[in-house]
């Protein structure tokens, strides 16, 4: 390097990454789709009656206890 | 549509047509392209002001008279006619595309944000599902830049920016499903429109909570500028550049920066709406401002939080509120309390 | 089917970027190269569903496709990034060419049938606009029990995903 | 075009030896059976959004499998520190 200073860089800088924040790119993958799916739905409330909607709600409910798991699952170091 | 110049002598009449359509002016001055510069110029000018102000600093003073109001304009300069150096090994296809191609994609939104009735380049019918389409875009191509410009501050500052950027990115989605559902759109203009009576700012202010911390995260702001905290990783995952390309990056955040309070307020504060002395445009501008400049201050106010905590509270807080917004506003609409603003 | 449109011009570019990007992604020498020609060719796909007229697919074919997969693609090529630099990836040379007789031969077969029934099927698409508000009601009035089956789904192959990411200890 | 696409993807699912290039190879097969859908329901029966709605859950399994086949990857990775596919043959004793 013609006129940079200080040290010379060290080493390989594309290390293998850490794995600590991978479960959250799972839920990203995952929520993305729930979200266009949500936004299909958001985009024409009105015009849903109800008990249509409620499936929607449902299907949102049940992926509430996954989300919940995932979650202690990511925030335990022990983990990755 | 104007008629192609048969003779020479219509072709003066013809480029006069042409630069005065509607769709022309739409395209290169107001909504498009050199408004967007002239805002992104203006807003490197307000933030470094409004920061010195805040810590009672001068800032910028010299350049143009009125506060170093040209500030923006030497600095661009001097960017350009530095050298731009490439990094030993680095992938110089990928070094130097990808920070185009983030500009590209910073300016494209703006095709579909409405900055007045008639202002708008393209009235899309799913206007809002575009912008967050092309907004999912960033955080692999910082990822790629990052990786190609073969350093580790760079790689360190693009991994946690893509953690950052991933985390706040589902909140911020499913807290505008509430404004979408009051709207019953996903045209921006229509979203505006249902606005006349109420801003959703109202009826749906928890979103707006969410979706604004969101804001800032995604734009990489403090209290959430991890990806760039200085004292670590020297710049974050645009070290390397240097030069032109510098500047290119700088000017795509900085158009993030404006699309984000500008979406801000087409979705919560009402868009063009506003007392009928002002044309809508100017109103629209204000608006944003007032938005960018709250979410400026906290630069200026907050230190910064540990990584991993950030990430931690985007996943298990704001994921959370936006989900149950979500309940709240079906509530809230099922039931009628919000028919008093017709929605 | 495509067989009988005229070609004009949108389709040509489009195919030809899609194809080139797929190729692109099989062939090129980088993992990360071939992720990157993975997400042009996404969203060459997504031009073609917005030339179909199915603008909200295209949407989510870029924001689940190129916004999410390829970013944990990546990801995981820089996970199991090796030290050493990557041998010839190729197969034995027989391999390859067995691989592109069976494609090829898949390719025209298909292509020949959907010339054969070409004429049977209306040459002009539709004109005039699919709301894409039709989409909301047709996805919850119709098919409501294969939304809550795509819920278990999903949360299936989260959790799914993550035991199997876990770090055994 | 869907065609080419589908036999580049079965070229790829045929001849590769890396798993991550296998999944892009089952990616394209998926996407070229979405454009199908697409571009069959806009032909044949254009006042229906029913194809665009079979997509819409197409995309999402695709999405899910290349998250578990990502997972899958990665373990095989920690196992046997390759990726190779023709390597990963333990299973023959």
């Amino acid at each position: 390097m013609p006129f940079e200073s200080g040290q010379v860089p060290q080493g390989e800088a594309r290390k293998r990454v850490v794995m600590q924040y991978y479960p959250y790119l799972l839920m990203f993958v995952v929520f993305d789709v729930v979200g266009m799916f949500l936004f299909a739905w958001g985009m024409s409330f009105a015009d849903i009656p109800a008990a249509d909607s409620f499936f929607v709600l449902l299907f949102l409910f049940l992926l509430g206890a996954p989300l919940g798991y995932a979650l202690k699952m990511a925030l335990n170091r022990e983990n990755w | 549509m104007v008629n192609l110049p048969t003779t020479p002598a219509d072709i003066l009449p013809f480029i006069i047509a042409v630069v005065t359509s509607h769709t022309f002016i739409t395209i290169v001055i107001f909504p498009g392209l050199i408004h967007l510069i002239v805002v992104v110029m203006f807003l490197t000018w307000y933030e470094r002001k409004l920061l010195a102000r805040i810590q009672l600093r001068i800032g910028p003073l010299y350049a143009g008279g009125l506060g170093g109001i040209l500030q923006p304009i030497a600095d661009g300069m001097k960017l350009i006619f530095k050298e731009v150096m490439i990094p030993y090994k680095a992938d110089k296809p990928l070094f130097l595309g990808i920070p185009l191609a983030l500009v590209f994609l910073g300016a494209l939104p703006f095709a579909v944000i409405p900055f007045g009735q008639h202002w708008v380049i393209a009235n899309l019918d799913v206007g809002l599902v575009f912008v967050f389409a092309v907004a999912s875009l960033f955080p692999s191509m910082i990822l790629i830049f990052a990786w190609a410009s073969n350093s580790k501050y760079p790689f360190l500052g693009g991994l946690r920016s893509l953690f950052q950027q991933v985390a706040y990115e589902i909140p911020m989605w499913i807290s505008t499903l509430s404004v979408v559902m009051l709207a019953g759109s996903l045209n921006l203009v229509q979203i505006v429109n249902a606005q006349q009576k109420m801003w959703f700012i109202g009826p749906a202010f928890l979103s707006f909570v969410v979706f604004f911390i969101a804001s800032m995260a995604e734009l990489e702001r403090l209290p959430f500028d991890l990806p760039s905290a200085e004292p670590e990783l020297v710049a974050g995952w645009f070290t390397e550049s240097s030069g032109a390309i510098f500047m290119v990056i700088f000017l795509a955040l900085y158009m993030k920066l404006y699309l984000m309070s500008s979406l801000i307020t087409v979705l919560f504060l009402g868009g063009w709406w506003g007392p009928a002395f002002l044309p809508q445009p100017v109103w629209f501008l204000l608006k944003a401002l007032v938005v960018a400049t709250l979410i400026i201050i906290p630069r200026g106010v907050y230190a910064r939080l540990r990584v991993d905590l950030l990430i931690k509270v985007g996943w298990t807080r704001l994921l959370v509120i936006a989900l149950a917004n979500v309940f709240i506003t079906v509530a809230l609409l099922s039931t009628g309390v919000l028919s008093a603003w017709g929605l | 089917m495509d067989l009988s449109i005229p070609p004009d011009i949108t389709f040509v570019v489009l195919t030809t970027i899609t194809l080139l990007a797929a190729i692109m992604a099989l062939q090129s020498k980088e993992l990360i190269y071939g992720a990157i020609s993975l997400a042009v060719s996404f969203i060459g796909i997504a031009g073609f569903f917005v030339s179909l007229d199915a603008p909200y697919l295209a949407m989510l074919q870029i924001a689940v496709y190129v916004g999410a997969v390829v970013v944990l693609i990546l990801f995981t090529i820089m996970l199991v990034r090796r030290d050493e630099p990557d041998k010839d990836e190729m197969g034995e040379s027989s391999e390859g060419a067995a691989g592109l007789w069976i494609a090829g031969l898949l390719a025209v077969s298909i292509a020949g049938i959907a010339a054969l029934a070409g004429p049977s099927l209306p040459t002009t698409p539709a004109t005039g606009n699919l709301p894409i508000s039709q989409l909301g009601p047709v996805l919850a009035e119709t098919y409501p029990v294969p939304l809550i089956i795509l819920a278990l789904l999903l949360s299936g192959a989260l959790l799914g995903a993550l035991v199997l990411a876990k770090v055994d200890r | 075009m869907s065609a080419a696409l589908l036999g580049i993807g079965i070229y790829g699912l045929s001849v590769k030896r890396n798993a991550i290039r296998i999944l892009f190879a089952v990616e394209l097969i998926v996407n070229a059976a979405n454009l199908n859908f697409v571009a069959f329901a806009r032909y044949m029966n254009p006042s229906e959004v029913t194809g665009q709605v079979i997509v819409f859950y197409s995309i999402a399994a695709a999405a899910m499998e290349a998250a578990v086949g990502l997972a899958l990857i990665l373990v095989a990775f920690r196992l046997n520190s390759t990726i190779d596919v023709r390597k990963l043959n333990k299973l023959k004793g």
